[in-house]
This record gives structure tokens, C-alpha cells and sequence, in this order.
């Protein structure tokens, strides 16, 4: 595993010597931030009442957006779950597309504000559509990866989910049948430590996710979901192994969720400030700046000018998104089925 | 009497039956600590501990499985699924399992166990968080299903479920839980299941209904009292199996009947009650059925006036019994 | 014209659509080299190989579920269920996910999946090789639920199906298999998916059913005739969403309503067909509605005569036209 | 792993390295017997069109009888599924029960021929009632142990399943939930090689199934299923292991199904019977006796002696159940839900 930035001057050049350059882990800097201020954004609009409901990505951008830039992002398929910001900014969802979504408007193109925020669809960009029951996306990833090797089409296949939903039946059906079939597909576990008020040790009780992939026969990996150079890493191990008809991949990012479940929970009900304020010690957005100021690529000048960007960027979603229609009321009924016309 | 909340009744049930009772006890995701993500098991970990209220791994099929399990074993398991629309993936170990075990036996076991899952809309839950998921259960010989519409007939039935030998499946309206509130006797009371219940006595039109509509059932009814119609409401409050005798003397009150759900229209448990009033009383019908419900779409959406354009709401229920009385 | 079988019109149409379009592909239990336990896919492996004839584990929530992820690349895939029975732990992958998929991405993405699988007594099956599961599912907007009765209408329901753009579930009799033998034509036919079927035109009764109740109902009438009752017989052949307007037109046609299904009675899908006429031409009918059943029991035995006495007999359904007749 | 009988004379005496006396070992080889014996009558007595159904046991008797020799038989909680007729057997139950149950008649103490046969079913026994969806008992089995945690009673639950069966969700979200809750359950996967026509390959992509023990943070351990001493010696540490409050154990019993599926199969559309025979040298049944004989327990005249025994036992059972009545007819309306008086 490769250990996130540290003083030793050997970390310098890491993103080199995996063939990244400078402007390419800006870039991923850039997801990285936008997810964040976005999701800063999203707080204090809901707080400010003019959106109902916040779901947060705060803690987990990094193994995101890493595992983003470690696939083929005009090719693969995608299944992201609910926490995937940093995942579908460098996917190419702009954030006025986000912020149509979080205040449900006509023009979200995930579902015209049918469904809840987060719930991430973009069919134009090989997305596929969430659900709210977790890990239902799992087996669809491996469809895709199905399909594709029936068609004889060379891409990758990639899912994420939280721990907890590792729990799940569909977690275990659909990883036996990837490795069974031999599909070119990745789980990513985003482990960030709690399901709602559940914590780890009370959701399982192997060490890692990523332990659970010797029992489908399929290679495993678990890495620090902070360094976003560790996600791309595995994650591009893992699409090489795909790619070489080698199967699935198991991979588990270790990370901490900063912000309470969604804006509906009370996190102090069951963790202490204590806790989450050591996790913010190794917060990826924070650290990765770092790391990139250190080895010169963020420059003052640069984070400025990527700060302001994303804020207006967001400022100007905001706008537009608080503006825009809702999708009219009559629609309901549109789409159940098919319609010929 | 005390004034309750339809939630701080689930709650006071499930306390007084763990304190009656030592072989009940609670399990979902998120009943311990955090007290149930509505608070529903608030306070019960503190005053249990973790052996009775149990925060289970987020996997809702072992929920019911083990939940039937220890119900074999002679334990009274209330499992708790957080939301009801995730509950299907429990659907087996509650369709083939729960509701099967008696009969497969032949009486040798039992499951004595209750899942309780909030349900229904208006709570700007988006697809999958407002479902009323009663139909797919309501045709499982085997199973109940109760729908308490409120905080007396909650803590009556919860108990009685909880004391059945058979499995319950007890829905409880999200949006009730703060917004209802009624009078709940102190002391230990059940009411049985299976019986539906006359929340108003009317001659002119019949609403059959459950659960929250049952409130805009009671509404409508108060305004139209005002223009002199008069309104019958039967709150099923068992939904499966129904209450057939009391649906039939309901029709034949008045001639005229409402079926209420917020579920949407077609195989919802109205239809149900529709075919027992089609198959038992046609002759005392004075006007064809009416049914209101949502459209046939697979749920509801989040967005504000999607939201609203999708549930039932209140003027549609008093114009349709308005178009009944006059009909 | 060819007479077939009920099954071998299942292996035709789907050999057919596998030929015709190469995003055709079968996947489930045993479907391969074994061509299915009850040979469905007989030869479909040779022919097709097993990229596109697969075997998949013992998941039927992975099948299900991996068949959407290949619905939304694109593919058509057609998935077996071994016996509908088995299809519980897919429950939420069909209700949550393939239903609601077009719905929830505002018609971004969709599921032209077709789910295959045997239902249906009198085989010696025991409770779980002998159910009914239509109506956990024919309440599931999004979903369509085909029932054929006849090889000629398995052919083209299959085939339509496997065309359609939404998901299907296509249960099949597993009693009919290899009892119903008809003509087939040999080219391609489609039909329409949500229309009833009059299989027998008639002026005294009417039978409102599906699946191989279509030829008990067909077996009485032949017999009623000669005592000259004329019996109108409808085949729903979509059971979900269901026809309404040929439910209506049928039962106005005689004003005298039997509803037949072999499932348990209360909440299945006749329930609904008894809403909908209650609902639109109370004032055309000349009896109550009647409603011939299964018992409200969990399923059928496996015991002979318990098998025998769960199941709706012949004469039971001769029995009831009668009587409506004769009121 | 223990191997199963050769030639060498260090394997004398294995029983009684664990502590089995010869008594103990006859009684288990017994039971071995006497589901062999009935399984062959079944299908004579299916192939006389007595029975139209029948599911084997043929190949799994060793691994069976062995577990349930390593548990405590008058407290121990049991989930055996359909091909366990030497589990049932050495559990407790008759013979008459066994034909009762395959002829479906209404003293099946199973379900009185509601079920099909194989559905084993008995409260007096504490066997847990078996259904037909597959694996729908591995949580119950965890059920009985959260229970008996609970209540401070000191047993151990047992629940048994095929390799197919083992990629359901239900045995993933069972094992986790025993595991995370450190609950006293013994998971025994007989992994006979196929699940219907599909074989060992096509189901799972792992070694043995009980390398998935480690994703759960449980202990596992694979065996020689034809040798009852390989599944006592496991069943009995995993009991050992679960009494000392050290959680569940995942074990695999390595087997074959020396039959067809049921008797609605045909295996010769999917595997040769060039490997059933080659299985069939490795038959637990023949190897046990063996064994027996070669440490001179089995002698001819005890030998001949069980088999008269059990003949006459299954004799007298067939021509009870066969004559035995069926259940009331309109008893299918009973038992729907609690019949209160
Ligand atoms: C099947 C199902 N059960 C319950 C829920 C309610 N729920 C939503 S998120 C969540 C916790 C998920 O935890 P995890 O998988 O660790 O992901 P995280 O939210 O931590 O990223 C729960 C229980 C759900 N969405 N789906
Ligand atoms: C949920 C479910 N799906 C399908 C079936 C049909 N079926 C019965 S046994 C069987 C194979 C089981 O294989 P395995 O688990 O290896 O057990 P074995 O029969 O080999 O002992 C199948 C597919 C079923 N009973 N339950
Ligand atoms: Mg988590
Ligand atoms: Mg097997």
C-alpha cells in the first residue's frame, strides 16, 4: 500500500513515477475541491432551507476521484453511489448538472428530481442509473461486464458502495458471479468507517472488505482512501488486470465520512468530536494540497485561481439551479413505460 | 389521559412489551445507539442494553431470517426495517419463510415475529422512501399485515402483534409519526387483530381506508358535515387478511363506497375490498364503486410539486365523496 | 400448421428471437448444457454456445440483476427462474430496480429484460414448485406480467415480449409444458403484450381467467353447452397492467361474472379484474361477481389428495357457471 | 485435513486418537448404513411408481453422520437440509419417520406430507423446518444462536447446505451477522461437486468454499467428506470453538453426488459415467466400512447382522408408511395461522 504524503522527500514525485503529470493530478485536484466546496455548498443551503435534504461526499473525494482518473473515462461504465461527487465531477457531470440535481429541478440529468439527490444517472456518460436500496447497483455493473464480453467490447466495468452494504446478499451474488464468469469488473468499497450510526466492527468483522475477495477467487486490494495517488494506483491495477481478461477486483479505499450520514442525522448520537476531529487530521482534500504544494505543482497563485473558479462555477449553479423549473407537475405520470408515438 | 405522538406510541408499545415480556426484543440497522433513524427505539438500547436492541449488520434478509430464527427458539423479535421499500430484500425470508413455517409444519413451529416498517409519502422521501409496500405482502396466506392510522390504535396493535404466535408485518405512516397525535391510555391495552374499525358513523357515503388517509378521510368528512353529508369511515387497520363482515356491513350502510388508499390504484388492497363488496353486496349498491389512489406510476418522486402531484390529496377525497352523495 | 407443445413453443419462440437478433441471450439456472430442468432451452446451448446460453450460479438476485446490467448496455436478455417459487430472492432487483429504471431516469435508461418462469400446480410440486406468484408483482407500476395459455400464445407473447422495451415477466404453466398441445404457426408472429383475449364467445356467462384455467374454463363451457348455457370466455393474457376495457366489454357482454384463478383468492389478480367491473358497469351486471380460488391457505401440498383438495378442479368451475347461469 | 483411509497402518486407530470408542464408531457407520439403504429403496420404490419423487443422499452419508456425531445430540439446534438422511438419522430420527416422510403421509413428522420429501422438519428433535427456496435456513440458524445468546443458554447451532447454495445472498448476510456477532453456529457446506447440472466451476471461482471464511472473519476449514471421522473431528472442534465463545466456523465437507439430482434428473446430460464411477471408489460408505474391518471393529457376523437389522427396519418402515393414511384433505385449511380454542 502506498502510504499518503509524509515529510520524507521520497514521497516527492510520486505522481511521476506513476507516469501522472503535473497537469493531470491538478486536475484531479480540481474534482477533488470542486467536490468539496460543493458539498459545503450543499450544507448551507440546506441550513438556509432552500434544499431539504444533503447527502456528503466530505472524507471520500480522494479515493474518488483517483479511481476516476485510473479507468478509461470515454469508454468504461460507471455505477456510482450516493457519496460519489468527487467520482462524477471527473466523470464530467459539471456542477450546474449537480446542482440541478440537489435542488430536483427538470433539468437534472440524473432524474429530473425524481429521485432524491445524489442518486447519479447520466446514460450519456455511461453512467448508470442509483437506486436508494443499497448495492442493487453491484450486479448491474457486472451486467454491463457481461454484455460487453458477450459483444466482444474491451472496457471496464466499475462499482462503488459504502461497507456497510458489503453486508448485503447482492454484494456477494454479483462479485461470485463476475469472478465465476471471469468479468472485467471493479468493486470499490468506499469504507469510510460508518453506516449511518453503525460502525465498522458492528458491520463486520474481518479487517477489510477487500479481505473478502480470496472467497470469489478474485484479486483484493485495500489502500488509503486519502491519497487519491493510492486510488488511482489500485484502480488502474485493477482495470490492467481487467483488461488482460484477468476478472474482477475486489478494492476497499479506507476513509472516514466527516459529516453526519445526511443532513437528517445527528452523528454526535453516536461518535464523539473527538473522533471525527483526529479523522480531519488526514482529510485527502488537505493533504493532497499539500503534498502537490510540496512537490511545487500548487502553486499560491494556482489554488487561487482554482478556488475562485470553483466558487463562482458553484455560485452561478446555485443561481441557475435555484431559477430553473421544476419538471411539470403532469409528468408524473410520463415514463412508466415506453411511449410509442 | 396523555397525549402521544403516533411515534412515541410505537415507542411506549415496544418499551412496556420488553418490560412485560423477556423474550421480546429488538433488531434492525441503526435501533441501537442512534435509537432508530425516525427515534422510534429511542432510549431502548440505554435501558435494555445492546443484547435486546440489537444494531444488526445493514442486510435486511438476515433482519427477517434471523429475526425467524430466534422466534423459533421461542423469542419474540421485533425487527425493524428502516424504510419499508427495503424490505424486499427480505421478501423471501418473509414470503417463503415467515408466513410458510406453521403450515409447512403442520403446527410444529411458529413464528412469533413482527417486522415494523415506516411506509407512505409525503415526507419528500423521492421513490424510495415513500412507497406503500402492503400489496406485495397483501396476497401471503400465513403473514398479517396492520396499518395503525393512530397513536391509540398504535399501541394497541403493536402489542397485540407483538403477543401474536404468528408473523406480523406492522406498517407505520412515516408522516404520522409526528404529525398525529391522540390520547393513549396509560395502562395495557391490546386490540385485536384482524378488525377493522368505525372511526365515524355516517349514512349518506362509506369510506373504507387505512392509515393516513384515514385522517383525510376524517377531515373531508368534518367539512361536508357542514354542507349535510354524512360520512361513514371503516379504518381496515388490518389490511391482510381483511375484515370482510365489517367491509361488507360498511357498504351496505350507506350504498355508497369510497375505497381510500395512497397506494397506487391497481392490485392495491382496496381492490380487495372492492372484489368482497362486488362478490357480497352489489345488490345493496346504490352507486358504482369509487376508488382514489395514486396514479400507476413506480413511486413517488422527490421534488416538491412532483411530490404533491402524485399523492392523494385532501380535496380530491372530499370531492369524491361529495360526487358520491350527490350521485 | 405444426402442433406443439406448450414447452416446445417457449424453446421455439425463444430459438426464433435468439436467430433474429444477436442481443438475444438466455441466462439461469441449469439453462445450458442441461437445457433447463424442464428443457425449455433444449438446444439452445448447442446452437448458440455458452456465451450466449449461460449457466449462472445459484443467485437468482444476481440474475435478475446482472440481466439489467446487460438491459442497460443494451442487450435483450431473456433470464429463467427455475420456478417462479425461486424468484423471491430477485424480488427487489425486479420491483426496485428493473421496474422503476425508465421511471427514475426520466426515461434515460431502460430494461427490455423478459424473466421466464414456471408456475403453477398439480405437478406434485409441494408448496414451492407449485405457486402462483403473479400477484406480488401485479402491483408493480413498470412491470408487465404475461400469462399464456396456449402454445400459439406463447409463441407470440414470448416473442413480444423478448421485443418489448420494458421488462417482462413471462410465467409459463408448468403443468401446461407438455399437457397443451396446439398449432403454432411457423413464421414469426408477435402479440400485442396488455390485451385479453376472447377465446370463446358466448352469451350466458362469463369466465374471466388465465393460464390453465383457460382450458378448464374452455372444458366446462364445451360441456355447459350441451345443457345449453353459452359461456363468453376471457383470457387476460396480461395479467398486469391489465386490460380494462376487454374486462368491461366481457362482463357487460353477459352481466353474469365468474373470476377464475387457480392462485389463493384474496389479493390476487381477479381481485382487481372484480375492482375494475365494480368500479365501471355495476349497473350491467345481472349477479354478484363470483370468484373461484385456491384457498387462502400458504400453498399446495404435496400429498396427492391434499394437492387434490387445494387445487381448483374442473368441476368446481362447471359448477359455478352454472349456478350463474341458473340466477 | 485428515486423510481418509489408505493402506498404511499409521491410520489404525484414527477413532480412537479423537476419542470415539468402537461402540461409538459402529453406531456411526450405522447411520451411514441406513441412509445408503434408504436412499436405494427410494428409488426402487420410485421406479415401482410407489413414490413419484425422490432426492438423494447417495455420496454425502460420511460427512453427514460424522457431523453429527461432533454435537451435542440431546441440546444442540440442527438446520439439516434435503440430502441429509444420515444427519437426520444419527440426529434421532426413525426410519418409519423417513418412509412416513417420503410417502407423504399424514404421521410425516416433517410436515405430515405437506412438504415435498427431504423437507426435514421436527421441534421434538430441535431440527429447524426446511423449506425449498435454497439457504433460507442458514439465518435461521443464526437466529436460534442470537436467541440462545440472549437467554445465557449454552448450545451451538448447525446448519447444512450445498456449494451451489453457497452463493446466495443468504448465506453471506448469515454468516456476517453470526460473525459480527461472534454467535455460536457451525456452517457446513456439503460440497457434493455440482448444484443440479452446474458444476463446482460454474458456481464459484474460489477453491474451497470455506476459503470465504476469512471475508467474515470466521475460522474455516475444508475436509475429506467421505470420511465420517475428517467431519466429526471438525464439527466437533468448530463446537469446541463456538462453546468457548469464539464464534462461528465455516466448513466445507469435499464430497460427490453419486446420483442424479432427484429423480427428475438426468446427470448423463452433463457429466460422464466414467467420473461418477471413478467418485464411487471414493465412496464413504465402502472406504468407512473398510476402515472398520481393517482395524477389526466391522467384524462379518456384526456386519451381516446391522444389514439384516436395517433391512428389516426399512422393510416394515416402507410397508407402514405405504399403508399409512394421508392427511385429512380438508386439513389443507389448517394450520394457516394459530387455531385458538
Ligand atoms: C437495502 C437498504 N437498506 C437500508 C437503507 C438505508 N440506508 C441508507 S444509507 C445506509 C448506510 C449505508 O452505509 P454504507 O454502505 O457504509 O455507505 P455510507 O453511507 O457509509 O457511504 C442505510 C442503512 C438503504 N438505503 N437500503
Ligand atoms: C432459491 C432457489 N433457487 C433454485 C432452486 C432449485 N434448486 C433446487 S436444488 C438446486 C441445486 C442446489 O445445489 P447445491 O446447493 O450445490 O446442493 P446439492 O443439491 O448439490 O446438494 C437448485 C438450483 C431452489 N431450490 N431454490
Ligand atoms: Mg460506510
Ligand atoms: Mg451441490
Amino acid at each position: 500500500m502506498i502510504k499518503a504524503k509524509s515529510g520524507d522527500t521520497l514521497v516527492k514525485n510520486r505522481h511521476q513515477n506513476l507516469g501522472l503529470s503535473d497537469e493531470v493530478v491538478l486536475s484531479m485536484y480540481e474534482s477533488m475541491l470542486k467536490a468539496r466546496r460543493v458539498d459545503e455548498r450543499l450544507w448551507l443551503l440546506n441550513r438556509a432551507g432552500k434544499i431539504p435534504f444533503v447527502v456528503s461526499c466530505q472524507g471520500q473525494e480522494a479515493a474518488q476521484v483517483g479511481a476516476a482518473f485510473g479507468l478509461n473515462r470515454e469508454k468504461d461504465y460507471v455505477a456510482p453511489y450516493y457519496r460519489d461527487f468527487g467520482f462524477v465531477f471527473a466523470w464530467g457531470m459539471t456542477v450546474k448538472e449537480m446542482m440541478l440535481n440537489n435542488f430536483a429541478k427538470a433539468e437534472d440529468p440524473s432524474s429530473a428530481g425524481r429521485q432524491m439527490p445524489g442518486h447519479f444517472s447520466y446514460r450519456k456518460l455511461r453512467m448508470l442509473s442509483h437506486s436508494s436500496p443499497v448495492t442493487t447497483q453491484n450486479p448491474h455493473a457486472v451486467g454491463i461486464a457481461l454484455a460487453a464480453k458477450i459483444k466482444g467490447d474491451d472496457l471496464v466495468s466499475f462499482v462503488d458502495f459504502g461497507e456497510g452494504s458489503s453486508n448485503q446478499g447482492d454484494f456477494h451474488e454479483a462479485a461470485n458471479f463476475a469472478a465465476v464468469h471471469k468479468l472485467p469488473v471493479i468493486f470499490m468499497c468506499e469504507n469510510n468507517q460508518y453506516a449511518i450510526s453503525v460502525g465498522l466492527k458492528h458491520q463486520l468483522a474481518c479487517a477489510h472488505v477487500s479481505d473478502r475477495a480470496v472467497g470469489y477467487g478474485m484479486f483484493g486490494k485495500s489502500f488509503d482512501g486519502n491519497d487519491p495517488l493510492a486510488a488511482y494506483a489500485a484502480v488502474k491495477e485493477a482495470a490492467d488486470r481487467a483488461h488482460r481478461g484477468e476478472g474482477p477486483t475486489l478494492l476497499e479505499a479506507n476513509c472516514y465520512r466527516l459529516m453526519p450520514h445526511t443532513s437528517d442525522d445527528n452523528d454526535m448520537t453516536y461518535r464523539t468530536k473527538q473522533e471525527v476531529d483526529e479523522a480531519k487530521k488526514h482529510d485527502g482534500v488537505l493533504t493532497f494540497a499539500a503534498y502537490l504544494r510540496s512537490v511545487g505543482v500548487l502553486t499560491e497563485e494556482r489554488e487561487k485561481q482554482m478556488e475562485d473558479q470553483v466558487r463562482k462555477e458553484i455560485d452561478e449553479a446555485t443561481d441557475y439551479a435555484e431559477n430553473a423549473p421544476f419538471a411539470d407537475p403532469d409528468s408524473v405520470l410520463r415514463y412508466v413505460y415506453e411511449e410509442k408515438n | 389521559m396523555p397525549v402521544l405522538s403516533y411515534i412515541e406510541a410505537v415507542t411506549q408499545a415496544l418499551d412496556e412489551e420488553m418490560s412485560r415480556d423477556e423474550n421480546v426484543f429488538v433488531l434492525g440497522e441503526d435501533v441501537g445507539k442512534r435509537g432508530g433513524v425516525f427515534q422510534a427505539t429511542k432510549g431502548l438500547y440505554d435501558k435494555y442494553g445492546e443484547n435486546r436492541v440489537i444494531d444488526t449488520p445493514l442486510a435486511e434478509s438476515a433482519i427477517a431470517g434471523v429475526g425467524i430464527g430466534a422466534a423459533m427458539y421461542g423469542m419474540r423479535p421485533v425487527a425493524e426495517m428502516q424504510f419499508s421499500d427495503f424490505m424486499l430484500p427480505a421478501a423471501n425470508q418473509i414470503i417463503s419463510e415467515a408466513a410458510k413455517t406453521r403450515y409447512r409444519s403442520n403446527n410444529d413451529w411458529s413464528v412469533p415475529m413482527t417486522i415494523r416498517a415506516p411506509f407512505g409519502g409525503g415526507v419528500h422521501g423521492g421513490l424510495y422512501h415513500s412507497q406503500s409496500m402492503e400489496a406485495i405482502f397483501a396476497n401471503v396466506p400465513g403473514l398479517k399485515i396492520v396499518i395503525p392510522s393512530t397513536p391509540y390504535d398504535v399501541k394497541g396493535l403493536l402489542k397485540a402483534s407483538i403477543r401474536d404466535n404468528d408473523p406480523v408485518i406492522f406498517f407505520e405512516h412515516k408522516r404520522a409519526y409526528r404529525l398525529i397525535k391522540g390520547e393513549v391510555p396509560v395502562d395495557d391495552y391490546t386490540i385485536p387483530l384482524g378488525k377493522a374499525d368505525v372511526k365515524r358513523d355516517g349514512t349518506d357515503v362509506t369510506v373504507i381506508t387505512y392509515g393516513l388517509m384515514v385522517h383525510y378521510a376524517m377531515q373531508a368528512a368534518d367539512k361536508l358535515a357542514v354542507e349535510g353529508i354524512s360520512t361513514h369511515i371503516l379504518d381496515l387497520r388490518t389490511v391482510y387478511p381483511l375484515d370482510k363482515e365489517a367491509i361488507i356491513d360498511a357498504a351496505r350502510k350507506t350504498g355508497k363506497v369510497l375505497l381510500l388508499t395512497e397506494d397506487t390504484k391497481e392490485g392495491s388492497v382496496i381492490s380487495e375490498a372492492a372484489a368482497i363488496i362486488a362478490e357480497n353486496c352489489l345488490f345493496d349498491l346504490d352507486a358504482p364503486i369509487r376508488r382514489l389512489a395514486a396514479p400507476d406510476a413506480p413511486a413517488m418522486p422527490y421534488a416538491g410539486p412532483l411530490e404533491q402531484a402524485f399523492m392523494v390529496k385532501p380535496e380530491q377525497v372530499e370531492n369524491e365523496i361529495r360526487d358520491l352523495a350527490e350521485f
